[in-house]
């Protein structure tokens, strides 16, 4: 390098720095001036990026319809019986767990707010648990499916899983199955298909013992990979393999793409179930108003008049009604955080206590956590009517009995 | 003696900034440590060749899948040198395979393979071990991290430094300009390229099997993200990717501002950063380093006769 | 069996042929390397979508309007965007990278766009959605649509290439843009008809993809890869060459999906494109 | 031994035969002047040689070390070194480094203070000692000529080929190219150079080769094979094709 450009280089130096930490500065000093009379809430979730879409439906619009209706009421209630307006501070993490990780850092240690939303998806639940632990925030980790709860669990006392694991949701399809199977209603051969990311895997392992034990045959079983958007290859072979059920363990678009496939092409097995999207409100539109029959992941128990009431003002706020999953337990997941506050405040060792013993009054019922997990979940939903409706676990209040055969398409 | 000094001085002051930041300063400092490192790095082959390569998360990737993999069966620094052995190992066989290409085809190539490198992980996962998604468990502090990642940002601004010095760092040079010149020269250009690009994919592979920790869930989506070639591409040609601190200086106010935008505006923050990559490409095309330099030419026309 | 592989691949392959065609078209004769075209391809998908819920505009009628609209905003993007560029590239190697950086760059400045205007939501519509039976196996009709919108662009295009002065001018920049304007062609004005005739194609492939399937803002990058591949494979500016690599791919995914294993389809479409890129760089098709 | 032999060299292009099965041989030291029409192989010829492209067939030789079936840069540093018909400048580089490469990589491979002395005196010996730190992009054409042979001389190459090396210069520049070269002629190196000036042609090289069609038609002393009937008739049929 010759003199000349060592000098620019030094020069430019100097000159980035100065910009660069200008700008680091005020990143990292502009911590919010927050009332002492505000809660301060913070969340870092997926607005770009490959997780945006997932965020877009379940996580975000419950955040902002929460927040809207505190702060409408007049502001969180404290134990002292006085009421504190929420003030929101989000991030994107751009779907990446490095970029959420240091917003989490940032939320904690450098905007110091009172309390941590967590982000959408297993992956960025999981990447953030050890740096909330450390920071003593709970967590309240909805979107995140793991059979690995229990020991998450112990790992992070503050954790609170609260979607179940791959197993139950097998286990619960498995259960549907073999009930339709002993009633005669479908031939007990399924064809399987899950797509290959940690989701897919997590239900297919649990699937194939659950489907063994349940005495179903599996006639087809496959994986493919994420990104995948043709199917027509794959489902003429489930058509062709005779199975009286088809199950697909899949994320949209793919789960809409196999509906449309198997619409077009006729295929009509008894039952049809799929996975992630089959509960989102745009479903019915994706199946061309002809999702009746079709299971999936989760459901509602339509008849509840919270749950209702709860669509309803879904629907007004924010345009569209919630997805029939994991939309109304997020939304419990606030309910118990603010009523947590009005019993204990703001101290997090407080709330952990609380959200670990307490009995919280939700739009799922009455909520209460056991071993920090949410147990008291629908595993298989229907489509009936307008409503994704739960199926399973069948003897649980609410469960309506599932239709099979599926009307054809 | 001062350009030894100064960045041995900046490098103690940024060793010891943990003691004094809180854990997000630190998180930034991780974030730019890494960033430099790759930016460095990937300019260490790609900066003087002018062979774009968008591989950088392909080893990446396959850095911190690597530790996920080992990382309960060999102590730390083993799994370090396990992913630096792996990253190296992959690095010949691209290289050997990808030295007839030239331009756009090698771009290409590079981002085919980082799809590539991650489809097959997932499949050898989901049917091979039939597990997909690992954890990483270590107990290694954020600052044990940074520690790691400024002294490999370190050693790669020094290794880029003696290697200019070297006559790989002239022959790398040449080629940029001219194959036909090297090759008649007398520059054996299959070792030459094969040589840096390994170099630079193994310090690739090593940044991301040190990062790895801070994400505790791995799976082949989120590692082999393409943003972080993109990213890497980007911070490396703003600075200027064919000058030492180039890449560095490209890294860091890119990274704050990236930081800075998705803080102030999450919503409309992809908007924003494609029109500042815009922006760059017309305003600074061969980098701030070069900018600067042309503006200075500017000022005193005859700097160059002068220094002749 | 066989014959259910050949007429399945066949139709994904149209799909992919089409969304090829504009790609070749840009990279070929414009010497854009245009790394947002999948957002291009996508804003037309919503737009059409858009247009078919707002006013009921039927998604045929909409992608008549659609591909005009498409050449209009790529002239603009041309001429505001890309044509400095290429002034100030002249004859080095340069604009390659240049246009892969500042069109990285659009790739955001859209997709956040898209993700401002339409949300973060998948989409679809439904849309000539029942099976027609061809020799015994069950496609959908709209995608039936879509391969037959394929052929006749990509006839179109092969034909007005090889027969018609238009065609020859066009041919002539893409194989040699430095000595096209000896022979007093303006190399900039048709690399902009390139370009703009590129987006109009993207924007059809647009079109055809919300009939076929559910998108959401953040898909871009998907088809931009899957359109990158069949333009290498086919070679660069080679239109007949992008319609051949295109229907080769569908079958190969159809074939690997239905007798090897669906998991490592999107791996053996990436190990034929590298193995493409290291036997012949230039393409199948290519001039070696 | 001798120092250079091409046996039977053949270069095949799909169906054209560019270099047809010419065979020649140089004694060191000698400057031979390789003439012909356009397009008759002379380059191609030269490229063979270099290793730019690899023969279809035949077999070059230097000082008993086989040429064909190497690298360019094997070639190189077994003491081959060229111009090209188009120069070849590294543009982002200074004058000394561009001169500096072969010295480095070449076949005697100094480092340090070595090759700087090296690459100095060829840059001294072209007339472009006192710019050796300024950027060669910036230079004249003329100059970046200079700059090109003083690239070759810094491999110190035992076989210096020069492609049209004069071609293109003004009549005072080319006087001065003549005693470059002639200068160089001193030192005891084996020349090949393509050159269609006859006057340097006639001033430089006792002895010539002509190609035609890719096959050598003469070769002996240049004012003979100047006068050779078949020559004029070569050189005539491009007059007249033109």
């Amino acid at each position: 390098m010759t003199y000349f450009t060592r000098r620019a280089s030094l020069c430019a130096m100097t000159a980035a720095l100065s910009v660069g930490l200008g700008l680091g500065m005020t990143t990292a000093l502009t911590g919010p001036a927050h009332a002492a009379d505000t809660v301060t809430i913070g969340y870092a979730v997926s607005k770009s990026g490959p997780s945006a879409t997932g965020a877009g439906i379940t996580t975000i619009p419950n955040y902002e319809l929460w927040v809207k209706e505190v702060n409408a009421a007049g502001g969180l209630k404290m134990p002292d019986g006085s009421q504190r307006m929420i003030e929101v501070i989000e991030y994107d993490d751009r779907s990446s767990n490095q970029d959420l990780v240091r917003a989490i850092e940032r939320l904690a240690t450098q905007d110091k707010v009172d309390f941590i939303l967590p982000p959408w998806g297993t992956g960025a639940n999981l990447a953030i648990a050890p740096l909330m632990d450390r920071f003593g925030y709970p967590q309240l980790a909805v979107t995140s499916v793991t059979d690995m709860a229990p020991d998450f669990v112990k790992r992070w006392k503050r954790s609170f899983w609260m979607l179940g694991g791959g197993h139950d949701y097998a286990k619960g399809l498995a259960e549907v199955l073999a009930a339709a199977k002993a009633a005669g209603t479908f031939n007990g051969k399924v064809a399987m298909i899950s797509v290959a990311d940690g989701f897919g895997i997590d239900l297919v392992k649990g699937a194939r013992p659950a489907f063994a034990e349940a005495g179903l045959e599996l006639v087809m079983d496959e994986t493919y990979p994420l990104g995948t958007s043709d199917f027509a290859a794959l489902m003429s072979e489930a058509k062709a393999s005779g199975a009286g059920a088809f199950v697909a363990f899949a994320y949209p678009p793919g789960s809409f793409g196999v509906t449309k496939t198997a619409q077009s092409m006729g295929y009509n097995p008894e039952v049809f179930y799929i996975g992630v999207g089959g509960a989102f409100p745009i479903y019915p539109g994706i199946a061309d108003g002809k999702a009746e029959g079709v299971m999936s992941i989760g459901g509602v128990d339509g008849n509840s008049p919270a749950i209702q009431a709860y669509f309803e003002k879904h629907t007004a706020e924010i345009g569209t009604p919630p997805d029939s999953w994991a939309s109304s337990i997020t939304y419990a997941s606030l309910e118990m955080l603010q009523q947590a506050i009005e019993r204990v405040g703001l101290d997090h060792a407080a709330l952990a206590e609380e959200f670990s013993t307490g009995t919280f009054e939700t739009v799922l019922g009455t909520t209460k956590l056991e071993d920090n997990q949410l147990r008291d979940l629908w595993w298989v939903g229907q489509w009936q009517g307008d409503h994704f409706t739960a199926v399973n676990p069948a003897d649980r209040a609410g469960a309506t009995a599932p239709v099979i055969p599926k009307p054809e398409w | 003696m001062i350009r030894i000094a100064l960045p041995l001085a900046g490098l103690v002051l940024l060793a010891l900034a943990p003691l004094a930041l809180s854990d997000y300063g630190l998180g930034l400092l991780i974030g730019m440590a890494g960033y430099v490192t790759l930016a460095s790095s990937w300019a260490l082959f790609s900066g003087h060749t002018r062979y774009i390569s968008l591989a950088t998360v392909a080893f990446y990737g396959t850095g911190a899948y690597t530790v996920a993999v080992l990382n309960e069966a060999l102590p730390y620094p083993l799994v370090l040198l396990a992913a630096g052995g792996i990253g190296a190992a992959l690095a010949l066989l691209v290289g050997l395979s990808t030295l007839r290409l030239a331009g756009v085809y090698f771009v290409i190539f590079t981002f085919g393979l980082a799809e590539l490198v991650r489809q097959l992980i997932t499949w050898y996962e989901v049917t091979i071990t039939g597990t997909l998604g690992r954890y990483i468990f270590l107990d290694i502090t954020p600052a044990q991290i940074y520690w790691q990642l400024l002294a490999l940002a370190a050693l790669t601004l020094a290794l880029t430094a003696w290697m200019h010095r070297r006559p790989l760092g002239l022959a790398l040079r040449v080629i940029g300009d001219d194959e036909v010149v090297a090759a008649h020269a007398g520059i054996n250009l299959a070792r030459v390229k094969l040589v840096a690009f390994t170099l630079s994919a193994t310090i690739i592979t090593l940044a991301g099997a040190i990062a790895s920790p801070r994400w505790v869930y791995v799976e082949p989506a989120i590692v082999f993200n393409p943003t972080v070639s993109f990213l890497t591409v980007i911070m490396a040609l703003l600075g200027g990717a064919n000058r030492l601190w180039g890449p560095l200086l490209g890294a860091v106010p890119l990274f704050l501002l990236f930081e800075y935008l998705s803080v102030h505006f999450p919503d409309t923050y992809p908007i924003f950063l494609g029109a500042l990559f815009i922006a760059v490409v017309f305003v600074l095309p061969e980098g701030v380093l070069a900018g600067l330099e042309k503006l200075r030419l500017r000022r005193r026309p005859t700097t160059r006769e002068a220094k002749a | 069996m066989f014959l259910t592989i050949l007429i399945l691949g066949l139709v994904l392959g149209g799909t992919y042929a089409l969304l090829a065609l504009g790609l070749t078209l840009q990279y070929g004769i414009a010497r854009i390397m245009n790394l947002a075209y999948g957002e291009v391809t996508l804003a037309a998908a919503f737009v059409l979508v858009a247009l078919f819920k707002a006013i009921g505009l039927p998604p045929l009628l909409g992608t008549l309007l659609i591909v005009p609209a498409g050449y209009g905003a790529g002239w603009l993007l041309y001429t505001v965007m890309m044509r400095p560029l290429v002034a100030r590239s002249g004859a080095s190697g340069r604009l390659e990278v240049d246009s892969i950086l500042a069109t990285f760059g659009l790739l955001f400045l859209i997709q956040g766009l898209l993700l401002v205007a339409f949300g973060a939501n998948f989409t679809s519509i439904s849309y000539l959605d029942r099976g027609v039976n061809i020799l015994g196996v069950s496609v959908a009709l709209n995608r039936l649509i879509a391969f037959g919108v394929c052929v006749v662009a990509g006839g179109a295009l092969t034909l007005a290439l090889a027969r018609t002065r238009w065609g020859m001018v066009m041919r002539a920049v893409a194989l040699s843009p430095g000595s096209a304007p000896l022979v007093g062609i303006d190399v900039m004005r048709v690399a902009r008809q390139g370009f703009a005739l590129g987006t109009a194609l993207a924007a059809c492939a647009g079109a055809s993809i919300a009939m076929v399937q559910t998108f959401s803002a953040t898909d871009g990058v998907v088809y931009t890869m899957k359109a990158l591949i069949i333009v290498i494979m086919g070679g660069v500016g080679n239109v007949p060459g992008a319609l051949i690599a295109g229907f080769a791919l569908g079958l190969v995914e159809t074939f690997v999906v239905t007798t090897i294993d669906p998991g490592l389809t999107l791996a053996a479409t990436f190990a034929i494109f590298l193995c493409v890129l290291l036997w012949r760089p230039q393409g199948l098709f290519g001039r070696g | 031994m001798t120092f250079l032999t091409i046996d039977k060299a053949v270069k095949q292009f799909g169906g054209l035969r560019a270099v047809d099965g010419v065979s020649l041989s140089l004694e060191a030291g000698e400057v031979l002047g390789l003439l012909g029409p356009n397009g008759s192989g002379k380059t191609t010829l030269l490229n063979l040689i270099s290793g730019a492209l690899p023969a279809t067939s035949g077999r070059i030789a230097l000082n008993g070390t086989v040429l064909t079936g190497r690298r360019p840069d094997q070639i190189a540093r077994a003491g081959v070194a060229r111009t090209f018909q188009l120069v070849r400048i590294l543009p982002s580089l200074t004058l000394m480094e561009n001169v500096m490469i072969p010295a480095v990589f070449g076949h005697r491979a100094h480092w340090g203070a070595a090759a700087e002395t090296v690459a100095r005196d060829a840059l001294e010996a072209v007339g472009l000692g006192a710019r050796a730190q300024g950027i060669a992009g910036d230079l004249l054409y003329l100059d970046q000529k200079r700059l090109e042979l003083a690239r070759a001389l810094a491999a110190e190459p035992e076989l210096l080929l020069l492609d049209e090396w004069l071609a293109g210069l003004n009549p005072t520049e080319l006087q001065e190219g003549i005693e470059l070269i002639r200068s160089l002629a001193g030192r005891g190196l084996g020349i090949i150079m393509v050159e269609h000036i006859m006057e340097a042609v006639r001033a430089l090289c006792p002895r010539s080769a002509v190609m035609n069609s890719g096959r050598l038609i003469a070769d002996g002393p240049t004012g003979d094979v100047l006068s050779d009937p078949a020559v004029i008739a070569a050189y005539l049929g491009e007059v007249e094709d033109a």
